[in-house]
């Protein structure tokens, strides 16, 4: 998922760059002093989920969990990421100091617009729509985010990565069967347990 | 958990002022990241190399480090020195192995290595909060620094709290398979980390507002900057300049 | 000097409390005594101003309560100590924790400092300013918490659950550390050897109410 | 049945344990005392095999454990109550929790349905089946906690500190349930009143070493 250094050329970087710039405005805004200690304590959390691997088949996959991440904290999910891929670039060396502002936003911004679509349907009384609206926010946030990876490769490095960003894609495909089942059953976990926490339910507006 | 694993020694480089380590770090990557040119990407290789020496950093763990990080630079190597168009020099049936693609990997390639030599050299030599109370005076928002100092306090506290759910899980014989069994498992582990971390954020609210919180931050720390930190400074912008120049 | 009268609070849809009056003048040293969940932590919150009531006074040295800054004046008087020290540790390092309240008084940095060197020698904490507050013990990070409130220099102290998870020794260090200060307090425990040792006054909470109480006639 | 030989741990630099022993037989009601941070649930997690000493051996029912595949056999064996239950409970209702563990042991959904109702029903807890886990009081944690302890069905439990934040009635119900099951245990507490009521044979844990005691000549 994530990009690394070195890879994408400087109209990509700059681009990512501004992008997230204006994604973290926003969300610094919303995000007053009071929700300050919230926004942080819940990056903390999904920082230390995506030390989880998952087993797939023979092999495993590391949580990503971005759709969750947006429907708890719509905009201020963009500062929440932003520091969770800036502490996991200082202490692992994940991703990347330049590319930080690329792969923010290829994150972030899935997280957003599926986060927003899961807020709309998850008032919904009915079990059904629930769970496919919770699938398709989880599988949803994967497949921008893969599609994202993808464009920036093509555009950094041109026609030659079609196959490489195919490739990504179709690596997504499992990773996103996994993140909308994980998904439906943690929001409905949350829904069951302390529904307050999900800005959709109880009509409060972030 | 393991991290921070070189933030302790006590070199001149771990002392330097976290402020000039940022700096230099970013316009280090920056000049880099921008670069085209094999040769001089190679000779911006020289500075972390001299740093991590001078840092006396363990050599096996910076290896290692690399080894986990270059994974995603080995994916491109199984595409681009056969994809992109140009000069065949070699190939082996319906493998054709291109000059330019050969190229753009092992530019990739140093460049990579290169930037995240530095990340370790100057940033992973200190600590987190050092890092931050330094942003701190480096115009980064007062909402984006408390972001980074809360979030970074209870990873620490949610770690142990995951850590013992996960003992939790084993002790009553819980094996990941592929599987609903194993993803319902580990998605009520996350629900539970979340509300518990919501729980706590709310906590910690209310223990800011009973030592009277009014919506400003206070920054005790202050750098002062040494000849030293000048020095090193003024070398590496010296050299990042000639590296952006060097053709 | 804290005064609540006819306090009805609910959180979900049963009233927890439904008329509760409690009275605390400003040297006394009360213990309260209740079942686990009966809302002991929930009246603490109440008279901090983190909860607000759905009826009833709240008057706090001399005052009546209601609204956000009413609280926020008394909040440095009254030292409330959490039930979770992690809670309560919200800062990097020791210094910049203990600091923080001060700050917010409106000390300038460095009186501030003095403040926490102070404090910190108060408590035997000598040398422990640039340690980082999610390293310390349990035991350390208690005491720690403790002198995060007393920086406040606050008149009066509110302790839940201070002892649990603490061994004989740091319990010992908190025994004497309160019996020396001269502030009153009311303390929060389930721990009947450390009340015993640390209050003049019992009260206890059952079915929403407060009763005066005493070792004798306190039920199981 | 348990038998730690020469255990040898470290956390960072120091040993915690230098040549540990400890031996305990399959009925034996054991108390274990130590002051914080001494190293007593360290102890329980080398025994569980969540982690693994330096050196020494680790025998339990008379094999040798060194192996993960080792100590997941001996697992749904020996019961562990670690010492905070919101650890211990993860899933959304109580009969999830329960059933969690029989389900991992192979158990049908309707077998583990039924061992939870009639391990609830031991406990008095019948009627809690969807009660949500998060929202019970600390005392009912503790039991659900036992509960999927308990469902199981083990030959020995390890309780660290059972008793922390528990008031006196859900610690006496907590004895009862102790005293009337047939298994043995060791328990670690600072609850000393708690301990001279449910155990035999006391040991405790002193510079990394574990020394038999008894009441009289047990120091502070
Ligand atoms: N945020 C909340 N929402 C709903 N119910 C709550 C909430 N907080 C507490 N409760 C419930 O209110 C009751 C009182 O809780 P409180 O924490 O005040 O009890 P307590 O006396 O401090 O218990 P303990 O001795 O276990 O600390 C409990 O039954 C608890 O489950
Ligand atoms: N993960 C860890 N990393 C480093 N040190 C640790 C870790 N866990 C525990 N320790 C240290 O090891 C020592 C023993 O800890 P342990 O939790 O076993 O003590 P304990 O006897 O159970 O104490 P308590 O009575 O407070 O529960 C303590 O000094 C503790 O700080
Ligand atoms: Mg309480
Ligand atoms: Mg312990």
């Amino acid at each position: 998922m994530h990009i690394s250094e070195g890879v994408l050329s400087a109209p990509v970087l700059g681009g990512g760059a501004a992008l997230t710039f204006a994604g973290l405005a926003i969300g610094l805004r919303k995000m007053d002093y009071e929700k300050l200690p919230e926004v942080a304590v819940l990056s903390s959390a999904f920082f230390i989920a995506s030390l989880i691997h998952v087993p797939i088949g023979p092999s495993a996959a590391h949580l990503i969990l971005n759709g969750i991440c947006g429907a708890l904290l719509g905009w201020m999910a963009f500062p929440a990421i932003f520091v969770g891929l800036t502490l996991q670039a200082v202490l692992f060396e994940f991703g990347g100091l330049t590319s930080l502002g690329v792969n923010t936003f290829n994150m972030a911004f899935p997280a957003v617009a599926m986060g927003y679509f899961c807020r709309y349907f998850i008032r919904s009384p009915s079990l059904p729509v629930r769970v496919v609206s919770e699938f398709i926010t989880g599988a949803g946030a994967i497949l921008l985010s893969g599609l994202l990876v993808a464009a920036c490769l093509v555009l950094a490095l041109g026609e030659s990565m079609d196959s490489a960003a195919k490739l990504v894609i179709l690596a997504h495909i499992p990773i996103m069967i996994i993140e909308g089942l994980i998904t439906v059953f943690v929001i409905e976990f949350i829904l069951k347990v302390q529904p307050e926490m999900l800005p959709g339910t109880s009509g409060v507006s972030r | 958990m393991q991290i921070e694993e070189f933030s302790s020694g006590d070199s001149w480089v771990h002392k330097l002022d976290p402020r000039v380590k940022i700096v230099v770090t970013l316009v280090f990557s920056v000049v880099v990241a921008l670069n085209s040119h094999l040769e001089v990407v190679a000779i911006s290789l020289i500075l972390p190399f001299v740093l991590i020496i001078c840092a006396r950093l363990n050599f096996g763990k910076v290896m290692l480090r690399l080894a986990i990080v270059n994974g995603f630079i080995l994916f491109l190597w199984l595409f681009l020195p056969f994809t992109t168009p140009g000069e065949t020099i070699y190939s082996m049936g319906p493998l054709t192995i291109q000059r330019e693609g050969l190229y753009q990997a092992l530019l990739i390639t140093l460049k990579s290595n290169s930037i995240i030599l530095m990340v370790i050299a100057l940033l992973s030599t200190s600590r987190i909060f050092t890092l931050v109370h330094a942003m701190s005076h480096l115009w980064v928002p007062d909402k984006l620094v408390h972001l980074f100092f809360f979030c970074f306090r209870y990873i620490h506290v949610i770690h142990e709290e995951y850590h013992r759910l996960v003992n939790a899980m084993k002790m009553r014989g819980f094996k990941p398979r592929t599987n609903m069994h194993t993803y319902r498992a580990y998605s009520y582990l996350v629900g539970m980390l979340l509300i518990r971390s919501f729980n706590r954020s709310k906590r910690v609210l209310h223990a800011m507002k009973c030592r009277g919180f009014k919506r400003k931050f206070y920054i005790l720390h202050h750098y002062e900057m040494k000849r030293f930190d000048y020095a090193l400074a003024g070398s590496s912008l010296a050299f990042s300049i000639l590296l952006m120049v060097a053709r | 000097m804290i005064k609540l009268r006819d306090i009805r609070f609910k959180y979900a849809s049963h009233f927890l409390f439904d008329g509760l009056n409690l009275t605390i003048e400003r040297g006394d040293r009360v213990g309260l005594l209740g079942a686990n969940g009966c809302g002991k932590t929930t009246l603490c919150h109440i008279i901090m101003g983190l909860l607000a009531p759905e009826s009833g006074d709240v008057e706090i040295f001399g005052k009546k309560r209601t609204k956000e800054s009413d609280f926020a004046e008394i909040r440095g008087k009254i030292g409330f100590l959490f039930q979770d020290s992690d809670d309560q540790l919200f800062c990097p390092t020791v210094i910049e924790d203990v600091a923080f309240g001060p700050l917010n008084m409106g000390q300038s940095p460095e009186e501030a400092k003095r403040t926490v060197t102070s404090t910190l020698k108060s408590l035997k904490l000598s040398g422990f300013e640039d340690r980082i507050t999610y390293k310390l013990s349990g035991g350390e990070k208690r005491l720690v918490s403790l002198a995060t409130v007393l920086a406040m220099k606050p008149d009066f102290l509110i302790l839940d659950e201070p002892t649990s998870g603490l061994d004989e020794k740091t319990t010992q260090r908190l025994v004497e550390i309160l019996k020396e200060s001269n502030l009153g307090y009311m303390i929060i425990s389930h721990d009947r050897d450390f009340i015993k040792l640390t209050v003049d006054k019992l009260i206890q909470m059952k079915d929403g109410q407060i009763q005066t109480a005493d070792w004798n006639s306190l039920e199981m």
